[in-house]
């Protein structure tokens, strides 16, 4: 099979291909800027339009009490799985063809939380109170409410923000460094100068960089499962029909690690063509991580099942009713959408002539996504059209244009912060991929590659 | 590796001693005074006059005497025009000096005096005089004005009154959260209610 | 405000529903609608605007599910495939059910919502951050969510009208959530006076908006730990018990000749409003 | 209550210093004293007022004519909720929504604030000065003939003023007239048992049957009625009377009923007759005329005839004859026909038969004020007074209490003929319809500022005046009382006579005072008197009762028989008299336009309902817009398909359609008075309100209906939500 990496590759080559990516992208790179910020001025102007009527302009009601964006809250939470995935799980398994890719992961993780984020705030009725969700001392003594899962949420998504941030930036130092030192002049060689701490590739740095790294890697994995855990929570912990459901954590958190994985392959191919990457994001590697996905894709399908499968078995009719409903309502064609998306077309992913074919996998790895979006948007609206007491049901409340143009806006926010990111710092890891690159440049000299602690 | 172990030991070490330094810190139960604005009354009402001690001059009225609906009402209420000409009409001294001449000018008007608030709170906030007026100064015989005082700070020595309590809902907090006893006799405490409805509304 | 403090007072902000260790105390409200006597006339629902300041809403909101109405009258047809609704309707007033162990309560991210010592389920509407978390989790979809800011809408409240709103309660701005709250005015005067005269209310001392101006008298609100009260008595004869989720006498045999029962009460929100079942004649 | 010290008026002056600092900011969560920097401060006050703290003023209800007593909550010199007043026996304490609503009558932003005198085609605000002297010199330049007083039901100190004034002028005619009131029921009461309206013990009966009379919601007295209904279900002894409702269309009672038997539009009278015949054959003795009478209703035929199954017939005929005693009220189903006579008189002899009179249906009492006594209204007064104005007889006209140009059928061309007179002179609180049409209008104070007294037309016990009092200082100094009105107008007539009276406070109290022996105040002082009468607001009068006879005239008693078919107009309207806004009065009264309509809980619309078999028959779903033609005109409207109506009928609900009057009533709904057809009822030559024939058509578009119920309709999808069970399973008398 062919290499995930060429093992020829000089390493000065490596610093120039990656360090070119903070210079000259392609056009492309900048059409992509503007059409994110155009993205974001429409959920700015729909949010202050929000914000100043009242909730009421979204379309929601006292029986749709939430809607997209509570959905898309969860979306992107999901989405920010998969750079822990990469990074850290897969570096404990010493996978070593993530190396290449791993930084952008991780990036994605980051700012698809900071998007996360947000729609909390913009969910919320009065946005202006939302310092009384964390507990501080305050002059009204008085705490948030521990029980509620709104507020494990805030802790969750605060803890995984931060230590993401965290590992994001302690893996970059040693690539900082070689930033400052390569580059010459301009704000950026200030930035890069404090950033990378002085940071000189001495025996000392590299052992405490190793272990620090080792740490918040190890640090991050249970966090990863529990954020999403909590989501999970914020629904099977309530008493709606269809969300109170015990498989919900597994279940999200697969869903999680299938969006990001999704997500990884559409960045992976943008990136590649807009930095010209093609020597390091390879297809090989691409090959790796469509079967993954695939993998995990039938984790959640078979996670889909047993939710169904136990609602089913289950004597509470009431949530029977609520997967009827889903199934043949007015939501049908969204349901069987989202079964088809995140069911039905990875399939398409087991075949190895799809395995490495860009245009097809960009698209499909887009669909994943929009199958995986209309998962979030399948747990929250039909239950709330159809709960428990019939006469409340509302089966015609539609989203407004409103909450729509703050969705679309969010992925604008999104893509302005991971492209911004990509063309200031080195989105790919450098001194990662020179390590491969020697790695296997002693196996092809026929020695066993070292394997276990360095 | 150890420096992997080092590190954890160290991280735990200082989660355990905040979290232990969290639990014992003790809040202040009342918390500092903070001085209100001052504010301009149609007539400059001389508290100290009325209110205060034989000492200083004053006349030692008790403050339900003119306040008359505190203990019977949530607000503690202004007394009718009626009521201050009851008096001043016989004290011909004070007669005509420039503010009772005010005073008498409303009279004559049948305007009533557009008495400002001192003690404004939030219109979610529910703060019932009656209430305490009863549990201090009726169950446990507390003098008047140190009842009040709670609250208003020491009137009786200020000419126009002015807030000196911050009636922050901590400050309000803090002083439910204190045992007081059931009544002057009894030994049997109580704190005061701390559920929302018993003062939001 | 310690952490020691929180973890004293957790207790107390949350009541949990009455088990053996921890009865209600002084009080405990509850209510009791007769279904039998309730004509549907609609008068708790306008005396209840009339009371708690109750945005009116106008066509356009209300079509779009917007409306505020603490207690509804729902309508009921059970003319299963006959030609005519021959047996009539059947009216429901439906209002906050003031659970004991509330879904809404233990969501709130703020504590905006919780249970006080006399069973009440309490909204505090300045703390509300407006997650709506609590009417997501509400199954009887009793609570109200203030859409858009009514007091500075057109032709909700225009003058002189807002002279009419009540100064006991407080009237909602945007996005605060709001229910049914027992006319909790009332009942703090009434408990007010009573301590005043050193006793407990008494039995009909205080009135639920509702209750007061319901032409046959289908409502009951009273003091549930007070013997005397009549309220109390209803729920005895019809063995209902507030603080279990399967009712004794529906195993029994005699449950046919009882009328009393809450509403999905199998959900364990241990409701404190008892509805009386409608009767039909069958000799006609 | 009030102690004597302490003026009433200076009272609410004093009152109103709090009143008048109400604001209302938007940020946040507020309240009415937000904004509101000033302490409540009085110059003097009575020491019941305390801050704070509401006190409860009694008066009496004007939203409707039923006159219940009401007990305002006042509060820093503003009234803010309307309860009961306990002492009134015929509320006792408690209300209806429409009741609850008058505060917003009150409050309302769209009352007139000063007189307008019309100028071209707007009004121009004039003096009141300007306005009476007005008045004096267009009456005086009239004949007294010509001069023409309609009104609504009035009654008390207001009517006693009214009827001086029309002498003064030389008597001028005095036109009663109510849109929706159940004059035809009353005159067949009157031949049937002497007295106009009989008191209905619901509360005695065993079974009541009821003909379209929809006493839960809107039939003359519904609080008493329900308060009676509630015994009436549940009486003392655990007994639980039965309630068959037999109408084409459901009443708010119709679906409180244990039977609810849908019938063929006008065969009511069949009907009752043969339920007659049947009790007879069920062996209960008939007098030899009503045998020879009711012996060709077999029930057969009836069952033909009215399209209810002669099972149902026959239980009914057991359980009447079972269960005694019962109680047979003759609604507006049965009256709203040109037979509509016949058909009362035909109920009123089967509660003769059924030996009900005298035990549920009662006398009422004399009134010891004739003059005071309430004078009720009906159409025939409108068609007299149109034909006069249409022969220009009429040269003044007032208007007080009603609304004709809303409430007139186009077929009376009531507009037109209005034009013809010189001088129309509207005393209003809306620029309503009729206002509009007016030269001039005087802006009334509401009922809640107002000073008067009301004699009910159904009391429920005895005989009782109601006082109704000012709750608070009145909103807009512009407007006035009724009464003050009548007095100024009858200084201009009778000076000395009434000069004496500063205004009709003064009046009043005098008028009560010097009587007080006759109102149950013989041994005290005028002061304890009437502060004694305000603070109950009601006086108690000692009436003799009034023996109710029992005659019905049995022979020549003749119903005709039901409708032919008419292929052009195959469908009967039936314009329905809704419980919140009856004759549109209250249109303009917003909670009354929100509180859902109980069947439909449609919202802020007219709709029309339709059985699904007729729906089906036109290819009709709910929400289609149709239009609704008779001969006299068409609307249109949305449509509302449910079982309760009978596949022959569509209903309208009354009141909606406003063209002018408010911003909560312009426009909203369509006005079903409008289409009505000029068909009148034989003996009374009332206007018969279900004569009406229509066509419904499809108008095209279709709409979402704006109501509370959602997708799940009426069903409860096997949730236990609202229950019912069979009342021989519970033992009401175990129940407390």
């Amino acid at each position: 099979m062919e290499k995930d990496i060429r093992e020829d590759i000089a390493w000065a080559q490596i610093n120039k291909d990656v360090l070119k990516s903070l210079e000259s992208p392609r056009r492309l790179y900048w059409v992509i800027l503007l059409i994110a910020l155009a993205m974001i001025s429409v959920a700015v102007g729909c949010e202050i339009y929000q914000y100043t009527t009242g909730m009421g302009v979204s379309n929601k009601n006292n029986s749709h009490v939430w809607s997209l964006y509570i959905a898309t809250f969860i979306f992107w939470i999901g989405m920010s799985h998969s750079g822990t995935l990469l990074s850290a799980i897969l570096h404990l398994m010493h996978a070593d063809w993530r190396k290449p890719i791993y930084r952008f992961a991780e990036a994605m993780t980051t700012f698809s939380l900071m998007t996360a984020g947000l729609f909390v705030m913009v969910h919320l009725g009065r946005l202006w109170q939302v310092y009384y969700v964390m507990p501080y001392p305050n002059e009204r003594w008085v705490w948030p409410n521990f029980q509620s899962p709104l507020v494990w949420d805030m802790f969750a998504i605060a803890t995984y923000l931060s230590s993401s941030v965290l590992f994001l930036y302690v893996g970059m130092i040693p690539d900082l460094a070689i930033c400052r030192d390569n580059i010459h002049a301009g704000w950026r060689k200030k930035l890069y100068t404090v950033m990378s701490l002085g940071w000189e590739g001495t025996d000392r740095q590299w052992r405490n960089f190793r272990v620090t790294y080792l740490t918040i890697a190890c640090f991050l994995i249970p966090l990863a499962v529990s954020v999403h855990s909590i989501v999970a929570s914020d629904f099977a912990m309530s008493n709606m029909p269809g969300w109170h459901v015990t498989s919900f954590p597994p279940y999200f958190v697969a869903g999680a690690l299938y969006s990001g994985c999704a997500a990884i392959i559409t960045l992976f191919i943008i990136l590649r063509y807009v930095f010209r990457f093609e020597e390091y994001m390879t297809l090989p590697i691409m090959k790796k991580l469509v079967r993954l996905t695939f993998a995990i894709a039938m984790v959640w399908t078979y996670l889909n099942l047993i939710e169904f499968a136990s609602v089913w078995y289950g004597h509470d009719q009431t949530a029977k009713d609520q997967l009827i409903f889903k199934a043949t309502g007015p939501y049908a064609p969204f349901f069987w959408a989202m079964i088809f998306f995140g069911s039905i077309l990875p399939l398409m992913l087991a075949f190895k002539r799809f395995q490495t074919h860009l245009p097809i996998l960009f698209v499909v790895s887009i669909l994943l996504n929009v199958g995986m979006w209309l998962e979030r948007w399948m747990i929250i609206s039909p239950s709330f059209a159809h709960g428990h007491y019939p006469w409340t049901w509302d089966h015609d409340q539609w989203p407004s244009l409103v909450q729509w143009g703050i969705v679309f806006g969010s992925f604008g926010w999104f893509t302005l912060l991971f492209m911004v990111f990509c063309k200031v710092f080195p989105s790919v890891s450098m001194y990662e991929v020179k390590e491969m690159v020697y790695h296997r440049s002693l196996a092809l000299k026929h020695k066993p590659a070292v394997k276990g602690d360095y | 590796m150890y420096c992997f172990l080092r590190l954890s030991v160290l991280l735990v070490g200082l989660i355990v001693s905040a979290s232990s330094y969290a639990v014992n810190a003790v809040q202040p139960l009342t918390t500092a005074d903070d001085l209100g604005p001052k504010v301009e009354q149609p007539i400059e009402f001389p508290h100290d006059r009325h209110a205060g001690d034989a000492a200083k001059g004053g006349m030692q009225i008790n403050c339900m005497y003119c306040h008359t609906y505190a203990r019977r009402s949530i607000v503690a209420g202004i007394p009718p025009l009626q009521k201050c000409i009851g008096c001043h009409q016989s004290i011909e001294s004070v007669r005509e000096t420039p503010r009772i001449k005010k005073l008498f000018e409303y009279w004559e008007a049948k305007k009533a005096v557009p008495w400002k608030k001192v003690h404004d709170l939030p219109d979610f906030v529910r703060f019932n005089h009656e209430r305490h007026i009863q549990r201090f100064v009726f169950a446990q015989n507390k003098p008047v004005q140190e009842a009040c005082g709670y609250c208003h700070g020491d009137v009786k020595t200020m000419t126009v009154a002015r807030r000196q309590k911050p009636l922050s809902m901590g400050w309000c907090v803090s002083c439910h959260q204190k045992d007081h006893p059931v009544d002057a006799t009894s030994t049997k405490t109580t704190h005061g209610p701390n559920d929302c409805w018993q003062c939001h509304k | 405000m310690s952490i020691t403090n929180l973890l004293e007072n957790w207790s107390d902000f949350r009541q949990q529903h009455p088990s053996d260790d921890r009865p209600h105390r002084e009080y405990k409200w509850a209510m009791s609608i007769d279904l039998d006597s309730c004509t549907g006339c609609n008068a708790c629902s306008v005396a209840c605007y009339a009371e708690n300041n109750l945005p009116v809403v106008g066509k356009v909101k209300f079509s779009h599910g917007h409306s505020h109405h603490w207690i509804r009258i729902e309508r009921y047809w059970d003319n299963d495939g006959r030609e005519f609704a021959d047996q009539g309707a059947q009216f429901l007033p439906m209002l906050c059910q003031h659970c004991e162990s509330a879904p809404c309560e233990t969501v709130c991210p703020v504590g905006a919502t919780n249970h006080t010592a006399d069973g009440l389920n309490s909204q505090v509407y300045n703390r509300c951050v407006g997650s709506r978390y609590c009417n997501a989790n509400c199954p009887y979809k009793v609570r109200y969510f203030n859409w858009y800011d009514y007091p500075t809408t057109d032709n909700v409240w225009p003058e002189p009208m807002n002279q009419q709103l009540n100064p006991d309660v407080t009237v909602r701005g945007k996005g605060v959530m709001e229910k049914c709250t027992f006319c909790v005015q009332r009942l703090t005067v009434a408990k007010s006076n009573a301590r005043t005269e050193g006793r407990l209310v008494l039995d009909g001392e205080v009135q639920t908006a509702c209750q007061q101006v319901c032409p046959t008298g289908a409502i009951t609100f009273g003091n549930l730990v007070d013997p005397l009260a009549k309220v109390g008595k209803q729920w005895m004869t019809q063995q209902v018990e507030l603080n279990k989720d399967k009712q004794a006498k529906n195993e029994a045999e005699e449950a046919a000749k009882l009328r009393g029962y809450r509403i999905l009460e199998e959900l364990r929100t241990y409701p404190s409003v008892m509805y009386l079942e409608q009767l039909r004649e069958s000799a006609i | 209550m009030i102690e004597n010290s302490f003026n009433r008026r200076d009272f609410l002056k004093v009152l109103g210093w709090g009143g008048a600092t109400v604001a209302l900011s938007g940020c946040g969560n507020t309240s009415v004293e937000d904004g509101k920097e000033f302490v409540t401060s009085y110059v003097q006050t009575a020491d019941y007022i305390i801050p704070s703290i509401g006190t409860y003023f009694n008066s009496t209800c004007a939203q409707c004519d039923a006159g219940c007593g009401i007990m305002g909550r006042v509060r820093e010199g503003r009234v803010l909720k309307l309860e009961g007043n306990p002492k009134s026996s015929i509320n006792n304490g408690k209300m209806c929504g429409l009741g609850q609503a008058g505060v917003q009558a009150h409050y309302n932003p769209d009352r007139i604030r000063e007189p307008l005198l019309r100028n071209g085609n707007k009004g121009e605000a004039i003096t009141w000065e300007k306005a009476l002297a007005l008045i004096n010199e267009k009456v005086g330049g009239v004949k007294a003939e010509n001069v023409a007083f309609l009104t609504g039901g009035v009654s008390g100190h207001v009517k006693v003023l009214l009827k001086n004034y029309l002498d003064a002028l030389g008597s001028g005619h005095h036109y009663v007239y109510e849109a929706v009131a159940p004059s035809i029921v009353r005159a067949a009461n009157k031949k049937a048992y002497g007295v106009e309206m009989p008191r209905l013990r619901l509360d005695k009966a065993k079974v009541i049957l009821s003909f379209g009379a929809d006493f839960l919601g809107a039939w003359i007295s519904p609080v008493h009625f329900s308060q009676q209904y509630a015994h009436f279900r549940k009486a003392d002894n655990g007994e639980r009377g039965v309630l068959v409702q037999v109408e084409s269309k459901m009443t708010l009672t119709g679906a409180n009923a244990d039977r609810w038997l849908a019938i063929r539009p006008g065969t009511e009278g069949i009907f009752a007759l043969g339920l007659i015949n049947a009790l007879a054959a069920a062996g209960l003795s008939v007098s030899g005329d009503v045998a020879a009478v009711v012996k060709e209703y077999t029930t057969d035929r009836v069952s033909k005839d009215t399209g209810v199954s002669t099972e149902h017939i026959g239980k009914l005929a057991a359980l009447l004859k079972e269960r005694s005693p019962s109680l047979i009220i003759a609604g507006s189903a049965a009256e709203g026909y040109a037979h509509g006579s016949q058909n009362a008189t035909a109920i009123a002899l089967l509660n003769q038969v059924l030996g009900n009179v005298g035990k549920t249906v009662e006398g009422s009492s004399s009134i010891p004020f004739p003059q005071m006594a309430p004078t009720t209204g009906n159409r025939l007064a409108l068609q007299t007074l149109n034909d006069n104005m249409a022969q220009d007889k009429v040269k003044v006209l007032f208007s007080y209490g009603a609304n004709p140009v809303f409430t007139a059928p186009v077929s009376m061309k009531l507009k037109e003929n209005l034009k013809k007179v010189p001088f129309k002179v509207a005393f209003a609180h809306y620029m309503d319809e009729t206002a509009v049409e007016a030269d001039l209008v005087l802006p009334l104070n509401s009922a809640l500022e107002d000073w008067g007294t009301v004699m009910p037309e159904y009391i429920a016990e005895g005989a009782q005046l109601n006082i109704r009092q000012p709750l608070m200082e009145k909103l807009h100094p512009g407007t006035l009382g009724m009464g003050d009105i009548l007095l100024a107008l009858l200084k201009q007539h009778r000076p000395d006579e009434y000069k004496g009276y500063e205004d009709f406070y003064s009046y009043l109290r005098n008028a009560m005072v010097s009587n007080k022996g006759a109102l149950g105040g013989a041994n005290a002082d005028d002061d304890t008197f009437w502060e004694a009468a305000l603070s109950h607001g009601v006086v108690k009068l000692v009436g003799a009762t009034v023996n109710i006879s029992s005659h019905v005239p049995a022979n020549g008693l003749v119903v005709p028989a039901p409708f032919v078919e008419d292929s052009t107009y195959p469908l009967h309207l039936i314009p329905a008299v809704s419980a919140s806004l009856r004759d549109g009065r209250n249109a303009n009264e917003p909670w009354l336009q929100e509180s859902p309509d109980p069947l439909t809980t449609i919202v802020w619309d007219s709709w029309v309902e339709m059985h699904p078999k007729t729906a089906a028959k036109l290819g009709i779903v709910e929400g289609d817009i149709v239009e609704v033609a008779s001969k006299s005109g068409a609307i249109k409207a949305q449509v509302y398909v449910f079982t309760g109506i009978h596949p022959d009928v569509v209903s309208v609900p009354l009141g909606y359609g406003h063209e002018a009057m408010g911003r909560y009533a312009k426009g909203v709904g369509v006005n079903a008075f409008k289409i009505l057809d000029p068909v009148f009822d034989k003996e009374t030559g009332e206007l018969a309100m279900h004569e009406t024939r229509v066509k419904v058509s499809k108008a095209g578009h279709r709409v979402i209906i704006v109501k509370d119920e959602g997708p799940a309709g009426g069903k409860q999808m096997g949730r236990k939500i609202a229950v019912r069970m069979s009342s021989d399973k519970v033992n009401l008398s175990k129940e407390v």
